[in-house]
């Protein structure tokens, strides 16, 4: 257990070092998720919308798009020079590979979002202090739940010629309840409802999380094998 | 209420849907066969 | 397979090809003969009387693929991979014909090609999660790495159908409109005879299920067995 | 777990290993032993299953039928402890390029779960003669260099048995004449080796069990002792000139 624990984070400690030296992964992130909000606040007049109405959704969107970059380029370091065959030659549990990637992956996620969340307070001009708490739930609900399956496609798209296109494609459908749920909840919680209004999207998000941390438990061995 | 034309529609489209469908699957055995006829015939020509 | 065998399964084939052209020309039969035509609807509604048959073979297919996919991933046997593939293609064709037969009738009786209904909604998610599994067989080549990514989406694309139900369930409700109709309105007390034709035609539809996938499958089957053959001679010279 | 264990002296034990997949046979039904501290060379055409049989050995893919057993581990069951004895080079370097070699061996080294992941990285870059350049990025260096750097990487948790598919390809004269070197210093170690080569002469110079892999299967092998290098020679540019004619006929 405690080898275990060990790789889960020395995976994640192998990433953080590669990406201080780096500063792709994060950057580029960045700038993405922020061309994103800016061409939407483009593409809607926010003199007739509401930007309560129309910021989860929007906000959302980058978050989601960038994170698929992530994930790409998270999956490429691995493919490189067969780094991941060199990870299933060591003796470790496949699960390990899962959860240090899912974690690396998790945690860059969130600094990205971290810094795009005061530039969309003051582009939309919304006060996101005053239910911070709740807000950053939502954010990790969907987050995990994101990473969780993404972290799984893109262990299987990074072994296909077309992976770049294929995640997406891969990814998206599968989202879907994930992306209503936050959308609604991150409306909803900017509005001023309490959690305790929300409990069905909350349990369907969570459940998201926990029925694809489990499946990919049970299946990255499939996966993880040349 | 006359909307025969939908109900044609509709009915066109699954049909059509299906016999597409069976037309490919024909298409795939004719090239299947055409495989096997050309292997039969490398095979006797050795032979 | 032996020569014996596949004639066996010639015979069984044509008994299912007879078979279900009996059951689809009485479905025919009672659609556009026998039952009455619904007094709101009109003739449109006879629509239904494909449609929602082509709903249930597509969920069935997808079904299988789902039951296979986990058969192939612990028994890592090339049947399931192959039962998942055929399966998994027939039911993106007849979910693509509920996404176009739905929108003909929603015309005439919604004013509308396309409402975001739940029902709607999801099946699109689910065509749009079968084309992808389509894809990513067309895109990787034959052999063990396809047949197990393949089952892994199998499964994974499967347990989402119930979130996806839900989400976009709760997702319309918190947006009131004008319910046009109710999604139970179709079965509700409904004439014994339209209940009749539509088993029938359910009754068809799954017939043809099979029929399909026997042609698949043995395609498939046969597609192995000339490739072999190509790898035995091959080695022999 | 100490069940499946067996010391006996045989590093390697393969009994009708298959790997199939409806039509595609990679590996079809091969034989063979290698004792502890022999060095196996396997040639053969593209396309004659070597490098499958080595994922299989090396516990990377499961094979369909037969039994291997490597370290005395049934290569099935025995994941972990099996893994620790097996080292593997293929012409992929399996290094991170933004790392230094340090912090690769380091990652390895937790991975594998040493003791002193430190003191162990940089022992074997003393080995491979990189200790200077220990703290460089991956990067920056040279073909030969990477090509020392993998067999660092290989050998950081000291197995016995080291695979290597193919570790010649793409390599400068200087670079391939460090790596035999290397191989040699190895086999003087006793350690167990088993390569695939195109590389002739390379091949049979250092090795003690020459086979010949086509279509799945050993077609030959013997004691380096009993074969001369013309005989063999002819041999396998037989089977490769088969292998390509056959591969015409196929893609037609």
């Amino acid at each position: 257990m405690n080898l275990f624990l060990s790789q889960i984070s020395a995976i994640v400690w192998k990433d953080f070092v590669t990406e201080l030296k780096t500063r792709e992964l994060l950057s580029a992130m960045f700038i993405f998720a922020l061309l994103v909000i800016l061409i939407f606040i483009f593409s809607v007049n926010l003199s007739v919308v509401k930007a309560n109405e129309v910021g989860p959704g929007i906000l959302w969107v980058a978050f989601l798009f960038s994170g698929t970059i992530g994930l790409n380029r998270s999956f490429m370091l691995e493919k490189e020079n067969g780094c991941l065959m060199g990870l299933i030659l060591v003796p470790a549990d496949r699960t390990a590979i899962y959860f240090g990637k899912l974690i690396s992956n998790f945690v860059f996620l969130s600094i990205m979002e971290l810094f795009i969340l005061p530039l969309f307070m003051i582009f939309f001009n919304i006060d996101l202090l005053a239910h911070l708490l709740p807000l950053l739930l939502v954010i990790f609900l969907g987050t995990l739940g994101f990473c969780a399956l993404g972290t799984l496609l893109s262990s299987l798209a990074s072994n296909l010629k077309t992976r770049e296109i294929m995640l997406p494609i891969l990814l998206y459908p599968l989202l879907v309840p994930i992306v209503i749920g936050v959308v609604r909840m991150t409306g909803q919680v900017l509005a001023g409802e309490p959690l305790s209004e929300m409990m069905n999207w909350i349990g369907l998000t969570a459940s998201f999380d926990i029925i694809y941390i489990g499946v990919s438990i049970m299946t990255i061995d499939h996966i993880l094998e040349e | 209420m006359d909307n025969l034309g939908f109900l044609f529609a509709a009915n066109a489209f699954v049909w059509g849907g299906i016999i597409y469908y069976v037309y490919t699957l024909k298409q795939r055995n004719r090239a299947l066969e055409k495989d096997l006829e050309l292997l039969k015939e490398t095979l006797s020509k050795e032979g | 397979m032996s020569s014996d065998e596949i004639e066996e399964n010639e015979e069984e084939g044509n008994i299912l090809v007879w078979l279900t052209g009996l059951v689809f020309l009485a479905a025919m039969i009672a659609i556009f003969i026998y039952v009455p035509t619904e007094k709101t609807e009109g003739v449109v509604q006879r629509i239904m009387y494909f449609h929602i048959p082509c709903a249930w073979l597509s969920f069935f297919a997808f079904f299988v693929v789902f039951i296979c996919s986990i058969l192939f991933l612990w028994k890592k046997d090339r049947e399931w991979d192959i039962y998942s593939h055929a399966s998994a293609e027939i039911g993106v064709i007849f979910c693509s014909l509920v996404l176009i037969t739905g929108p003909i009738w929603a015309k005439p009786i919604w004013g509308a090609w396309w409402v975001w209904d739940a029902r709607l909604t999801s099946t699109l998610i689910l065509w749009l999660i079968y084309v992808s599994y389509l894809m990513l067989r067309a895109q990787s080549d034959a052999g063990s790495m396809r047949a197990r990514y393949a089952a892994v989406l199998g499964i994974v694309g499967f347990l989402d159908i119930p979130l996806i139900h839900f989400s976009v369930l709760w997702w319309r409700a918190f947006h009131p409109q004008p319910k046009v109709i109710t999604s139970e309105g179709i079965g509700k007390g409904m004439d014994p005879t339209m209940l009749a034709t539509l088993g029938i035609s359910l009754c068809a539809f799954t017939l043809l299920y099979f029929l399909l996938m026997g042609v698949r499958v043995r395609q498939e089957k046969l597609k192995d067995e000339i490739d072999r053959l190509k790898r035995e001679k091959i080695y022999s010279s | 777990m100490v069940d499946n264990h067996n010391p006996s002296d045989s590093a390697i034990e393969v009994r009708d290993l298959r790997k199939e997949f409806g039509v595609l046979k990679a590996v079809d039904g091969i034989s063979f032993d290698l004792k502890r501290g022999e060095f196996l060379s396997v040639f053969g055409p593209n396309g004659a299953g070597k490098t499958t049989l080595i994922k299989i050995l090396a516990g990377l893919t499961r094979p369909s039928f037969g039994t291997a057993r490597v370290a005395g581990y049934e290569v099935e069951e025995g994941k972990s402890e099996m893994r620790r004895e097996i080292g593997v080079i293929s012409h992929s370097t399996a290094l991170y390029a933004d790392l230094t070699p340090m912090e690769n061996l380091i990652f390895l080294g937790k991975m594998y779960g040493l003791e002193r992941p430190k003191e162990s990285a940089l022992m074997v870059l003393e080995d491979v003669g990189l200790a200077p350049r220990r703290n460089d990025r991956v990067r920056t260096f040279s073909r030969g260099m990477l090509q020392r750097l993998s067999i660092a990487r290989a050998i950081l948790h000291d197995p016995s048995i080291l695979f290597l598919d193919e570790p010649f390809t793409g390599l400068d004269i200087h670079a391939s004449n460090v790596l035999k070197e290397q191989l040699q210093a190895l086999h003087n170690k006793k350690r167990t080796i088993l390569m695939t080569t195109h590389d002739i002469s390379c091949g049979l110079e250092m090795c003690d069990k020459v086979a010949l892999q086509v279509m799945g299967r050993f077609a030959f092998f013997e004691d380096v002792e009993e074969v001369s290098k013309e005989n063999f020679e002819t041999m396998y540019f037989d089977a490769v000139r088969n292998n390509q004619f056959t591969m015409g006929i196929r893609n037609s």
